[in-house]
């Protein structure tokens, strides 16, 4: 009987590191490693570092090799440790503690739940409903997995259902360095492709040297519509101003991957806590990283949610 | 580091020379442990680990006996969010003690627990004196529920001890049956929370005061561990008060009342404003502690304080401690005290000396 | 860091911007200080670092105020080594206060200190509080002598201070001439000694006597800054001590009490057994004491302990500092206080703020 | 007119780095460098490192590159601080104090002095006497340098003294590993031979691996004789033994490189002291680490110098 794989603490060697626009891409190769769902993350430590503690990184892309997998993150480098991993050459090692938290549940997200009102029958026939994803800057680091997985679903390895929307993935960054980032999709959405699935990709930067000048949640505002699916994933504040433009549209359900400083990514520290929409406090290791736009923000008046 | 080739995991819950009967079997009060390896109270949750990583972690738990996160007499939410940051080698934390009371703590988690392979030490906190006691009985009189008492057989459903009175035959008090299992640990040193807990673990005489008074509901032989707080002029008095009202045991130290500035807007990054700093940078300040509460107290002490390499572990012991905890370093690896135990194992056999010799050494003349 | 490309030297003593009447200039009590960076106590020696590093140590310190090493009433030889080990993050040190005493050094190092071009102030420690007396005392008839006093022609003759009473007529005592160029530290808080010294900084009341005995020995407007131990239960208690006491600024902190044990003996590793930690290790524990005390006393603060980058500076001043002092880590970079007074007149510049408004921004309202 | 260049921070990069038995060579660009005498050290700390405080090394070698020098030094990886210094690359920066110490007085160490009682004119006549160099394991880090500067005493840039004796190397070793560190003398004692003087070698190790099967002393033992001079750097132990075998023989001086925990390097600490003879109390850092015989170790007994 082959032992379930389930998530743990081992050790990674770094395979690949090279950049991506602002960003850095890291390849690391994992023994044993359980697969993950999109929208988990991981603990990593670099071997020999001055951290103390681990940070968590979402899982980008994961592609099985022998007994485990190699897994790529997307790393911006805006502190000590972050800048530590984005720098690391081939055949360092790094500690790697997961897959964590719960990701996107695409039997939930891909259901195809009735409009208000309408009934099942009623749907059959209407347009294809889309599935907008929105990044903002680093925040595009889960979705290349989550691409692969819809892109597999048709057939491929994951169980992941058959994906019956059209992805449409609306990137938001600073500025060119940034932008270029978008590199990371790429392999996913070929695969899509391969797969029969159309998807569309439009960015929009802050200064307006790639795509769209503005904030990529004026993409959003014009592409949205009554029926799609909201996948986010980004800072704070574009999370809560895609909840506020997505919570009037009738029929709109939107996700969020949510961020919080973490020592422990497995529920033990109580550290991670963030406010719900219910004023309660949950770990977002635990409860998420993925949270229902509810969930995370409820119906907080539209002026609070786009400060 | 143990690399079991099968699953590519750094560490697993039993290393080789830890189990139950082996030559780490050391002896806290009336609990007997596989090793001296626990984890400190706050900082590793076996039922969030278990269900996580995989239902192991409750079959053969990675630490000699397991200390569960302070439980108080209510129900608490904790202090807001952002709850923590890093620092040079080190953590700082503003948890603000959220649980689930200790009514849903005996009701939910306490059953599970009692099926652990390991004995269990319940932290407790209060935010005065009667909500340890209410919150020591209420847990007593759990423990007496499920796991009986011997001596007399009204007390199990008494679960308002009778007051304290000096002479009386102790022999003939019902005597708790789970006195080998269960510990309790009282924190009185948590820096987190505005009124009670530090404050009275700052002060001798309130020390002595609760333990004596802890001690009417929590009987002998049952363990009674003090956890106690560096944030003091004199970590001896304390101890020495601790001892003389009644505790048997010693957790030295919580963690040290700090302050991070939020590097942008420049006011405090927590949410609790100060917090509490644990991990390497304090552990000779920990190390400290250790070494000059055990020339005033003859009770066992539990070191604790940035133990993060087995020489950590080695360290706590040669001052001391009769058992080690594990804090913020296993964060980073749930199986650390587990870990870490199989390497004290080798240290021993390298420096051919048993865990009794090495207990203490420090005290010897050079 | 600043790259001179001439000699390649990294940092150099006088970065721009930190020129004496600058907009770093800050006010110590009666000093004047160019910028807020000084060196903590017994990890410059300015005179030393001169004689291997070059005369332009002298001629343009690398501190607004120059702050020597602990002298006391005797010539002491400090402790046994080993004195020094490194920890995480920090450095525990048990050197334990030798110096030539104040009567060599008076003779001997204060006329070249006399000659700097800032301020000096004097670091004082002894083992009872005659002995910081009598040493201030002996102090302060040398500057009499070397800089002069105004309004009585007798003291600079009488090395003995007439009692305190009082009520007495504070106007008519003669008052130093030299207050504008020279402080005094008393350090109550040095951990590596058995008697005096750290034992009186952790008991209000004898820090309260012994300032009180000082002021009179060191009369008004001379600075008399304090230097506290943060091995204390409560620091705000003893910071209120030595303001009422007289104290015209306070010092926070020392360094912790702390324990390393040699790796292969298992035996304290520091000739001193206990030393004391240092370092970035300890930061947020110095930051939280600054903070607190500000809060509680409206004199001068001097925030020491761990200063490492320009990030540990504004944290320091943000807290309720004035000045800020780089200890152990110094010792990697002579220069380091002159490049964090370059650093932080950029920081400044960039969050348009002036010194005076960052100065305690911490206790705003966020 | 030309800056004098004297000891400072600098920053240095790491031009070459590789093994020389179980030590490592590192050589350090270092713009600035101001020229060092052999037996002085210098204060490393490299640049990110997880060190708090930066660690003393002799240095070894120093060859003038433009306004600066390459600088080597030979480090023994027994801790964290030393295998990081003995593991890096090319490239990597490190902030190099110095040059710091009293180092070996060439002056006074071939200062003809005359045995006692003998007049200086006996002198002439006399074999040419010896220079021995005892090294144990790292011990051996300065004497490259010292090498050098004999060589250059004879007309080379340094200012030293023309070498008026024979230096004789002997050098003692844990095992071959250790052993193969002999290379590190290679370069000086070419330079040696160049400038028309000779030089002896022995080695020995404890495992008999390499040359003569015991301590180092026993080679000294047989190989000291009046009126040579000794400069010695090792383990205590040998310094001490070194000291107990020389003492006795008439006009023979010696000279002790010795070390200390350090902080800062320059006299700022108080931290470096050791006891001298006389029972005061010296900084290494200043008053060494060079030291005679007498001052170090005196008249102690003989048991109590080979303990
Ligand atoms: C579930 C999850 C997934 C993540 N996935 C990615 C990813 O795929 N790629 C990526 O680049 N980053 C990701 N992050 C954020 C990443 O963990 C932080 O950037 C990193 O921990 C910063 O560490 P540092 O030492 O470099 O910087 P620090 O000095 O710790 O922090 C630098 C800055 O980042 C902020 N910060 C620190 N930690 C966090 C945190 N956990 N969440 C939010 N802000 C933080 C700080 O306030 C500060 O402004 C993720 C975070 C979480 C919680
Ligand atoms: C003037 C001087 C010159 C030196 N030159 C060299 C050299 O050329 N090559 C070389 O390899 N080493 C040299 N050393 C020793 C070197 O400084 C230490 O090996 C180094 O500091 C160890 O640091 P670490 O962090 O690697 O190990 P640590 O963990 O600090 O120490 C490892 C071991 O070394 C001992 N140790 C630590 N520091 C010192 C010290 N300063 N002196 C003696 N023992 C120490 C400790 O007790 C321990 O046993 C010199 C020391 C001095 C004082
Ligand atoms: C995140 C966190 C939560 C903690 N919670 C508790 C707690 O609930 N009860 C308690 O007694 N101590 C608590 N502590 C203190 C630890 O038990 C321990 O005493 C301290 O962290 C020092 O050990 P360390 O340096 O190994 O972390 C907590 C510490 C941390 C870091
Ligand atoms: C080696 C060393 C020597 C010290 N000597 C003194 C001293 O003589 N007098 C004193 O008041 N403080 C002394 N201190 C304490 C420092 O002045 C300072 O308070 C402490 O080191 C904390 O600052 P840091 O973390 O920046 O080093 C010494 C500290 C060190 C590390
Ligand atoms: S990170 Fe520890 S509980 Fe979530
Ligand atoms: S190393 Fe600091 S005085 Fe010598």
């Amino acid at each position: 009987m082959p032992t379930v794989r389930q998530p743990a603490l081992r050790l990674g060697e770094v395979v690949f590191c090279c950049e991506a626009g602002a960003f850095s891409r890291v390849r690391v190769e994992v023994p044993g490693w359980a697969p993950a769902r999109p929208g988990q993350f991981a603990m990593l430590h670099v071997e020999g570092s001055a951290r103390f503690l681990a940070r968590p990184f979402s899982l980008s892309d994961e592609e099985p090799r022998g007994a485990g997998a190699v897994l790529t993150f997307v790393v911006a480098p805006v502190g000590p440790a972050s800048q530590e991993l984005a720098n690391l050459r081939p055949g360092a090692r790094l500690s790697v503690l997961g897959p964590l938290g719960r990701g996107f549940d695409l039997e939930e997200i891909l259901a195809p739940a009735p409009a208000r009102g309408a009934c099942p029958a009623a749907l059959a026939g209407s347009p294809r409903r889309r599935l907008v994803i929105v990044a903002g800057g680093v925040g595009i680091a889960p979705f290349p997995l989550l691409l692969r997985t819809l892109a597999q679903g048709g057939g491929g390895g994951r169980s992941a259902p058959v994906c019956t929307r059209t992805p449409l993935l609306l990137c938001g960054f600073r500025d060119q360095a940034q932008a270029e980032a978008v590199s990371v999709l790429q392999e996913g959405t070929e695969e899509l492709r391969r797969a029969g699935m159309g998807s569309g990709l439009l960015c929009a930067t802050d200064d307006g040297s790639v795509g769209f000048h503005g904030p990529v949640t004026e993409l959003l505002r014009r592409e949205v519509s009554s029926g799609d699916r909201v996948v986010a994933c980004g800072p704070p504040a574009m999370c809560r101003a895609v909840w506020g433009l997505c919570r009037g549209i009738s029929d709109v359900q939107c996700w969020f991957s949510l961020e919080a400083r973490m020592a422990c990514g497995v529920g033990s520290c109580h550290g991670c806590v963030i406010p719900l929409a219910d004023g309660s406090l949950a770990k977002v290791c635990r409860r998420g990283p993925v949270l229902r736009g509810e969930e995370a923000f409820g119906e907080v008046e539209h002026d609070l949610l786009t400060r | 580091m143990i690399f079991s080739p099968d699953n590519g995991a750094l560490s697993s819950c039993l290393p080789p020379g830890t189990e139950p009967g082996g030559p780490l079997t050391t002896q806290l009060g009336p609990l007997t442990l596989a090793h001296p390896l626990i984890n400190a109270s706050g900082t590793f949750d076996l039922l969030e680990a278990a269900e996580v990583l995989g239902q192991e972690f409750v079959a053969r738990p990675p630490v000699a006996a397991y200390v569960p996160k302070t439980v108080t007499l209510h129900a608490r939410r904790g202090n807001e969010p952002p709850r923590l940051v890093e620092t040079a080698s080190g953590l700082m934390n503003s948890i603000g003690l959220p649980n689930q009371g200790v009514e849903e703590f005996c009701r939910h988690d306490l059953p599970r627990l009692l099926g652990l392979p390991c004995p269990l030490i319940v932290n407790v906190a209060g935010f005065t004196p009667e909500e340890y006691v209410l919150a020591v009985e209420r847990l007593r009189w759990a423990l007496d529920e499920a796991l009986g008492v011997y001596g007399s057989a009204c007390a199990a459903s008494s679960p308002s001890a009778a007051p304290y009175v000096a002479g009386r035959d102790e022999a003939a008090r019902p005597k708790p049956a789970w006195a080998w299992r269960v510990g309790l640990e009282v924190n009185i040193s948590c820096p987190n929370v505005h009124s009670g807990c530090m404050s009275i673990g700052t002060d001798p005489d309130e020390t002595f005061a609760l333990l004596r008074a802890l001690r009417e509901v929590w009987p002998e032989p049952a363990l009674l561990v003090a956890k106690l707080t560096p944030n003091v002029t004199d970590i001896q008095a304390v101890a020495e008060a601790a001892e003389r009202g009644g505790a048997g045991a010693l957790a030295l130290v919580n963690t040290f009342k700090g302050l991070v500035l939020d590097p942008v807007s420049l006011r405090p990054l927590l949410g609790g404003v100060t917090g509490g700093l644990s991990g390497p940078a304090i552990k000779p300040l920990a190390l400290r502690a250790v070494f000059e509460v055990r020339q005033r107290v003859g009770i066992p002490l539990i070191g604790i304080g940035g133990v993060e390499t087995v020489v950590d572990v080695v360290d706590f012991l040669a001052a001391g401690a009769s058992v080690v905890a594990v804090g913020a370093a296993g964060f980073r690896d749930p199986c650390l005290p587990a870990r870490l135990a199989g390497e004290l194992g080798e240290q021993l056999r390298r420096r051919s000396l048993s865990l009794a010799e090495l207990i203490g050494v420090a005290h010897a003349a050079g």
